[in-house]
């Protein structure tokens, strides 16, 4: 291969004498959409894990098809943190359309990849430019026209390989769980790769001061997103029923279904799918589908996102009036209406938790990791069969469709909780029965599933007046009487939902609390905290109706931050409404503006109240 | 000394050995004389005669007078009575859960015709297994008197005004949407809708019953066609329609020619007796234009307007599904095992 | 007329020695619903309104077309209280069903009236009874056997007249309005009547203890309903479109915009409508031609429930993002799902104020009064063009449907406000123009309409991300900084809705905060409590968001009492949410059976607290 | 000294004196390729040749790909991207406010025929005076590949997997609803798009036209019908079709009996000239017909299938409105006077 023209690196003297970074940086690859970035970011992603250095991905792509700025960025941390860093400290910038921008976001003493044939503005003085060869990489490498733009983008892998040190041996094995083992496609896009890091050795001799080194962080562990983590647990939490509308970020949470319910799911004596995943024609009809298969007795689930949670509103508030285990997987995204539908946000917390009209209150999870959304994938159902009505897991974008590290995930040691069921068995050793009726003081009813062998199963059910005996009512006395057994189950759901999880420090001045997504940025912040001497508790809500703990943490402190991702603070909201007697010290730390929030932002915003 | 007791008349049993009262329901709380009361005492008598298992029903409804009909038949049989418009997609939920139910569907003209028109012809594409019966009334029965999109262009109502809109037709829709099996009937013709439920139990896949059900508080002027009066006179039968069991044996008796006997997929028989024309319900294209035709010249047809005898793939078939009712997998088929986590997990590493 | 066989009255000796009881009593018709009592009912009230006597009529009415029970309540106040009276002093006992329990809502010494046919128990001793021959004077009366059953209802009518006085020449002018002046008709119940008074004069000699004596207290006040008093209100706004789906109780607001509309707003010069009411297939078109019609500039609504509102959530996001005017009069209804349509409460107080996902709040109006269900009528729209964003009206079953006596309705003094549009003449004057600048420094930007005749008058509307100039954006800052404008925009609302009313007890100790149909039950309570020496201070909030003096109110009293007729308190809750630090002083008072709250309720439970 | 400047080429301007550029809009986000952007280009063509006042046009979408486009079209024209599936409800509701405006719709076969086929039909019921232009590919573009309502039975993607459940057919749904104005096309036929479109402006009431515009990123596989290369080798036009304005004289030559001239509600004329059979667009019933054999026979008929060319009453029609805009009406029409005010409380005293 022809060693190609080399531009001089622009290389201020105060960095080039600067400390070597080892596994601790953030790289960003910008590119136009749909120009097949995917291989060579997932490929440096699994090369870096594979090395053991704790790693995160993250993709921020527009609502576009083709042609509209992407971002990828790749994150490692040898302390594990797992967030969204502020700045980043390598740029590749393949995107000519949003470079000038893009170098903006990087962190003094940056680096900057770009093609040598784009026209890229090199504006900043304090950063180290490497000007690719990638047309000239591309061109010799032998692909057909066709492929050319998809390998391009080996191209940057193959030189960050060599200013890095990523291990070639990790981006072969990566590439080859990317093909599955398809060897044609390794070993073109390995030959790309290959040239790249030749063309680098022979030209780039100045040593990067990023550098990444083999630890032993990611042994054992597991890289996936939430979406596909959430599918694998409501596989393994039986779901039988899943209908669903398309909608973005939520439809990986459907594709994860897809992929394994094939997989782990086939009846063992008819090999036919133990399961029915429908598309529907909207969010209506996929709720209204859960709630028919829910009644009868299935594990039914849809996923969704806000416009379609907001036509949901009117089923959600039948099932928990008439009481139909129902799940949905809520995976928000930014804004009011269509809002930025390829933008993660936390703003769906209100409209959930009172979805639907009248005096409607909804059950809610909020899982804070990819282990959680497996978890809760499963309790969803356990909780939506238990408690008998709607659970909403309000996942996000960031978590649901980013590339997380986790633990691995733990086979599920409860059974599963098919909730309070009578059976025709049971049926002929009870005198009499209600749909309705209290019989446990927890404010949970029995049910009969439709299909029900003995003569006094069935019921009508109706989202209109019914008494304990599912019998119609207008009747002031019976209606009260079933709105206080609703309100007690909702007490109920308080004692047996997920609790939240704290950390403590000792001496803490304040508490901290958030939920979902947010837990990496603020354990990551809580360090930072520290280390300016703020000490400040942790305590991460996992479901609404919020637990009695959520109520001991605030009294603990005077002051308590509440964090989160959306524009109106609605946690804070929620729990001013909830615990009027704390609600002075719930202070609202809320950020909207499309990205997962940052360690920085909280440290910073902690710091100017308390520090 | 001994008296002789007066036997006391057993009451009949079907096949399954019930009474009829077990195919009951509660009281109507409907106004009397509603049509929809009598679609309510044909289901009754037809669930009864037929021998089918009343546990294993499940009924359906949106809401309206019509959608209220089911607690007042098969009080044995689970029911749901849903959101306004929105039934189709539970019962397509509850009937993929469990492919044993026998679903049966209540609606009306305003919740199948208006606000429900989508879910309607979504049901249909996706061709779920069961009976729906419309109750056609051509108004909103239950808020009182509006105009559902039934009703007939150019009519007048007390309270309603004039409706200008021109009416959707059910049966066409169903036809179009792909149904094969597509019936009209009158709720003053109770003979006519109990053999078509009859054949409907029979069908394999969906069945449409678009019957019309006077209201008579709101809509049963001389001048509607939604009205007992016009019904009676109007009303002009494809054909005259007898429905044999596979059990039994035909013995009905009819000049050649003179009848058409369209097998069901489960081998019972409709037997229809040809008036007069020699409409054959198994031609898709010969229903579309019969029913174009009655729009035109404004007739009123009843009977089975469009079969497919064999039936279509269900949603059933669609999804391929086993044959094991989803609800009723042990849990040991729900969960699967410790390995296969482990396995899965093995590519996530 | 022959005298009718007459069973004598076991009146308990004690109640015989009464006091008299005048123009201060309750009386309950209670019938089979479809069985035609309303002619009977509203003659009553009617007359009573026309002896000058303050007098409100509330129907008590099933889900149901025919047959199931139906109760009629007219409340005779001489101290001018309109509030629901928790029990009731006369009961008209024409449905056998209930008889039983209706006897059992009677105050001590009250009074029975029933068809002597029924075989009613007459349980209480401590009840005066009336048995009336029904029957034999609806025979004698020579009606035609298919108006039997409607003019039986008039015999009660003829009884209670003889009985409380009533005058016979009001009865006659009662029935002249409602069958507008048709003589037959008239003449045929007035012989009823007639009749039955007769009967009465020569039977029934014990004078009764209730009594009716004209006063002055109505004259030139209105009787009517809230959905009337809001079409009427609409009609005045200029409303020009009307969407809308048939749902009780709201579906008389566009009965009245029926009504009305051909009446005042036929074309001046083309004698066609000037304007358009559309029956839409579901609620979701409903709002959705709203939207459109407001976008293109009309003044357009629509009227809905419960279920409807929640079948609207998706499009109320858009309108609040894309700010589009909307109104929607929600009248509420009894429940969460279908519920009890034909119950009131004031459930949708938090679905309404946060509806739609993600970071969605919306302005809502409380009127409180038939009087300000008029002027929100027209107000609505100025708010909706003002603010350019949707507006939900929450008034209940309770004063949308009931019969209320009102001050009469004054002109609207201030001309239609219809916001920042811009013409075609105005694009003239200015350089440029973008959809979403905050010129004004208000939060509201200047639209235009479709159809405006300049070449800069376009632009693209849409629920997705925008920047001030209407351009599609995923950008952060531009998505900030739009969002920004959005809540100070919301806070301008705080600024131009109607403020909350107070009325001031000196010495007060507590406070107490309410809203809507709630009123007229706190002005007597607040009575009541003064006569037991609790005084309380008194504010009607009118809007959502809350104006400053809300916050005022609540800085004022340790406790203030936020009395509600919904199950979860949910005002209290939106008060606790927005002001944190005075949280702990919210005691919410909510009670949610159905029915109109009474002073009683109120009373007692402030008193157990206060007292 | 005097020098001669080459003369610059004037930009051809229409009959209102604009320029094709005032009819475009915003650069296309879509991808390369796509048959979106294609009927875009026709949309801007064909408004600047007819003269249409862009001011006065409303454009109006839902969701989709498809539906992002009248941001590439028509920029000095007011435009409504509303939410999925209830664009049709929002039209209605600007075209009642404003009966001026020209309104242009443009949906996706999701938008349309899934989510929003219930707005779809209601509209089309109240012939809403407007254009109405499906852009089907038979797949969700936008949310990157599922299947839509009008995908093939049995078709196969590699992202979606195997179909199973039978299309819906747009127009046949279209002309049962009672539209009086169904056209199917091609993306890559221009020449009939805009002959098509520019029928549909003088079309009185809803036109509804549903052109297969292919996805090139999702679905553009030979064996889909919804693909460049099917279309192409498979598209059958019923008859060619010129478009002759009123102002301007017929000229086209054909021979006797070869053509068919459709003479529009605003005079203008459409020429048909028929192809291999002597297809009568102006017959309900043979257009439904023929539309149920192409679909049996997996046939890909273009042309315009129905046409009643008077057309039929509108919405304004129905409602009856005054002929001045509502949106212009002034204040004084209104709010009724002081007086009319003391007059209706009369009633109630
Ligand atoms: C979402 C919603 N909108 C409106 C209503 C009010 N509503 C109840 S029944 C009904 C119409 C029923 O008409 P139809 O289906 O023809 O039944 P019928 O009473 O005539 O038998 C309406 C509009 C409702 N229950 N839910
Ligand atoms: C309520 C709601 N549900 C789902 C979505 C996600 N969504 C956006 S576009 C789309 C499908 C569009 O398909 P189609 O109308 O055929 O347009 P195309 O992209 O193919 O042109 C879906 C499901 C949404 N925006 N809103
Ligand atoms: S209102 Fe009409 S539809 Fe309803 S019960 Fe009465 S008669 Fe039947
Ligand atoms: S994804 Fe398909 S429909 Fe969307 S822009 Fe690309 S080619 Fe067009
Ligand atoms: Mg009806
Ligand atoms: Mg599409």
């Amino acid at each position: 291969m022809a060693v190609v023209d080399y531009q001089t690196e622009p290389r201020p003297a105060e960095i080039a004498s600067g400390d070597l970074n080892i596994n601790d940086f953030a790289i960003i690859v910008a590119t136009p959409n749909g120009s097949g970035s995917q291989t060579a970011n997932n490929t440096l992603l699994r090369a870096f894990f594979n090395m053991g250095i704790p790693v995160t991905g993250k993709n921020l792509f527009p609502s576009n098809i083709k042609g509209l700025p992407t971002w990828y960025s790749i994150r490692l941390s040898k302390d594990g943190y797992q967030a969204r860093r502020h700045k980043k400290d390598i740029l590749v910038a393949m995107n000519p359309a949003t470079a000038q921008d893009d170098l903006k976001d990087l962190e003094p003493g940056g680096v900057c990849l770009y093609p040598n044939d784009s026209r890229m503005e090199l504006a900043r003085t304090d950063i180290t430019y490497y000007p690719m060869p990638v047309k000239e990489l591309v061109k010799n490498s032998g692909v057909g026209v066709d492929l050319r733009d998809y390998i391009a983008n080996m191209v940057y892998v193959g030189v960050l390989a060599h200013l890095l040190g990523i291990e070639i041996a990790q981006i072969e094995s990566a590439l080859s769980k990317h093909f599955k083992g398809k060897a044609k496609a390794i070993q073109v896009n390995m030959g790309v790769v290959n040239a790249a890091v030749e063309w680098s050795q022979a030209n780039l001799q100045t040593p990067c001061q990023f550098r990444c080194e083999p630890m032993a962080q990611t042994a054992g562990k597991l890289m996936l997103d939430g979406n596909t983590a959430a599918a694998l647990g409501a596989v393994f939490g039986g779901v039988t029923v899943a209908a669903w509308y398309p909608i973005t970020p939520s439809t990986s949470v459907i594709d994860g279904l897809n992929d394994y319910l094939p997989r782990l799911r086939m009846d063992p004596e008819t090999g036919q799918p133990n399961y029915a995943v429908i598309q529907a024609e909207d969010e209506l009809a996929a709720i209204g589908m859960v709630l028919g298969a829910g009644w009868a007795g299935a594990r039914a689930m849809t996923s969704t996102s806000g416009p379609g949670l907001s036509l949901m509103a009117e089923f959600a508030g039948f099932s928990y009036f008439a009481e139909v285990p129902a799940v949905i997987w809520d995976v928000m995204r930014m804004g009011p209406s269509t809002g930025m539908p390829t933008r993660t946000s936390q703003g769906d917390i209100l409209s959930a938790y009172f979805l639907s009209h009248g005096d409607t209150q909804q059950v809610c999870l909020l899982p804070g990791s990819v282990i959680e959304c497996f978890e809760f994938g499963y309790l969803a159902f356990d909780f939506a069969e238990r408690l008998q009505t709607l659970i909403i897991v309000l996942s996000d974008l960031d978590l649901g469709m980013n590339q997380w590290m986790s633990d691995t995930f733990e086979y599920p040691e409860q059974p599963l909780d098919r909730g309070k069921v009578l059976h025709a068995e049971d049926l002929k050793q009870i005198e009499s029965w209600g749909r309705y009726r209290d019989v446990d003081g927890d404010g949970i009813a029995y049910r009969t599933l439709p299909g029900t062998n003995h003569p006094n199963a069935a019921y009508f059910t109706r989202g209109s007046g019914h008494n304990a005996d599912a019998k119609y009512t207008e009747r002031s006395d019976e209606w009260m009487e079933n709105l206080d057994r609703l309100a007690k189950k909702f007490q109920t759901a308080r004692t047996i939902l997920p609790k939240p999880l704290e950390m403590n420090h000792e001496n803490a001045t304040a508490g901290l609390i958030s939920y979902g997504s947010n837990d990496p940025a603020v354990i990551e912040a809580l360090d930072r905290l520290r280390e300016q001497k703020v000490n400040v508790a942790y305590q991460r809500i996992r479901a609404l109706p919020f637990a009695a703990e959520v109520g001991d943490f605030l009294a603990k402190y005077e002051r308590v931050y509440v964090v989160e991702n959306n524009y109106n603070g609605q946690m804070a909201q929620l729990l001013r409404m909830e615990y009027p007697a704390y609600a002075a010290r719930v202070v609202a730390l809320a950020n909207c503006d499309g990205l997962p929030l940052t360690a920085r932002w909280i440290t910073e915003a902690v710091v100017e109240q308390e520090g | 000394m001994a008296t002789t007791k007066a036997p006391v008349a057993k009451p009949k049993i079907n096949l399954l050995g019930f009474e009829q009262a077990e195919y009951k329901g509660g009281p109507s709380t409907l106004c009397p004389g509603c049509g929809h009361d009598s679609i309510s005492s044909r289901i009754v008598s037809v669930c009864f005669e037929l021998g089918i298992q009343p546990y294993q029903m499940a009924k359906f409804s949106g809401i309206g007078c019509s959608s209220k009909t089911p607690a007042y038949f098969l009080g044995r049989s689970h029911g749901f009575n849903s959101v306004h418009g929105r039934m189709p997609s539970v019962a397509t939920g509850a009937l993929v859960a469990n492919r044993n139910l026998v679903g049966l569907a209540v609606s009306g003209d305003g919740d199948t015709g208006s606000i429900g028109l989508g879910q309607f012809k979504h049901m249909v594409r996706r061709n779920v297994p069961m009976i729906y019966i419309i109750e056609n009334n051509g108004v909103y029965g239950l808020t009182k008197g509006q105009f559902s999109a039934t009703a007939d262009i150019g009519q007048k109502l007390k309270y309603a005004g004039l409706n200008e809109l021109p009416p959707i037709d059910l049966c066409t829709e169903a036809i179009i949407g792909g149904c094969t099996f597509v019936a009209r009937s009158f709720a003053g013709d109770p003979k006519q809708v109990e053999a078509l439920l009859k054949a409907a139990f029979s069908h394999r896949g969906m069945a449409v019953i678009d019957i019309i059900s006077p209201c008579v508080t709101f809509n049963n002027n001389e001048d509607s066609t939604k009205s007992y009066a016009y019904g009676k006179e109007h009303e002009e039968r494809l054909h005259d329609m007898t429905f044999v069991p596979a059990r039994e044996e035909i013995t009905v008796d009819y000049a050649e020619g003179e009848v058409k006997p369209v097998t069901m997929h489960d081998g019972s028989t409709v037997i229809l007796k040809k008036l007069e024309n020699a409409y054959d319900p198994t031609n898709r294209l010969e229903a579309l234009t019969r029913l174009e035709e009655a729009r035109a010249n404004q007739e009123f047809i009843t009977g089975l307007i469009y079969v497919k005898p064999e039936g279509a793939p269900t949603i059933h078939d669609m999804v391929h599904m086993t044959d094991q009712p989803l609800t009723q997998l042990p849990d040991s088929k729900l969960r699967p095992s410790r390995e296969a986590l482990t396995s899965v997990l093995q590519d996530l590493l």
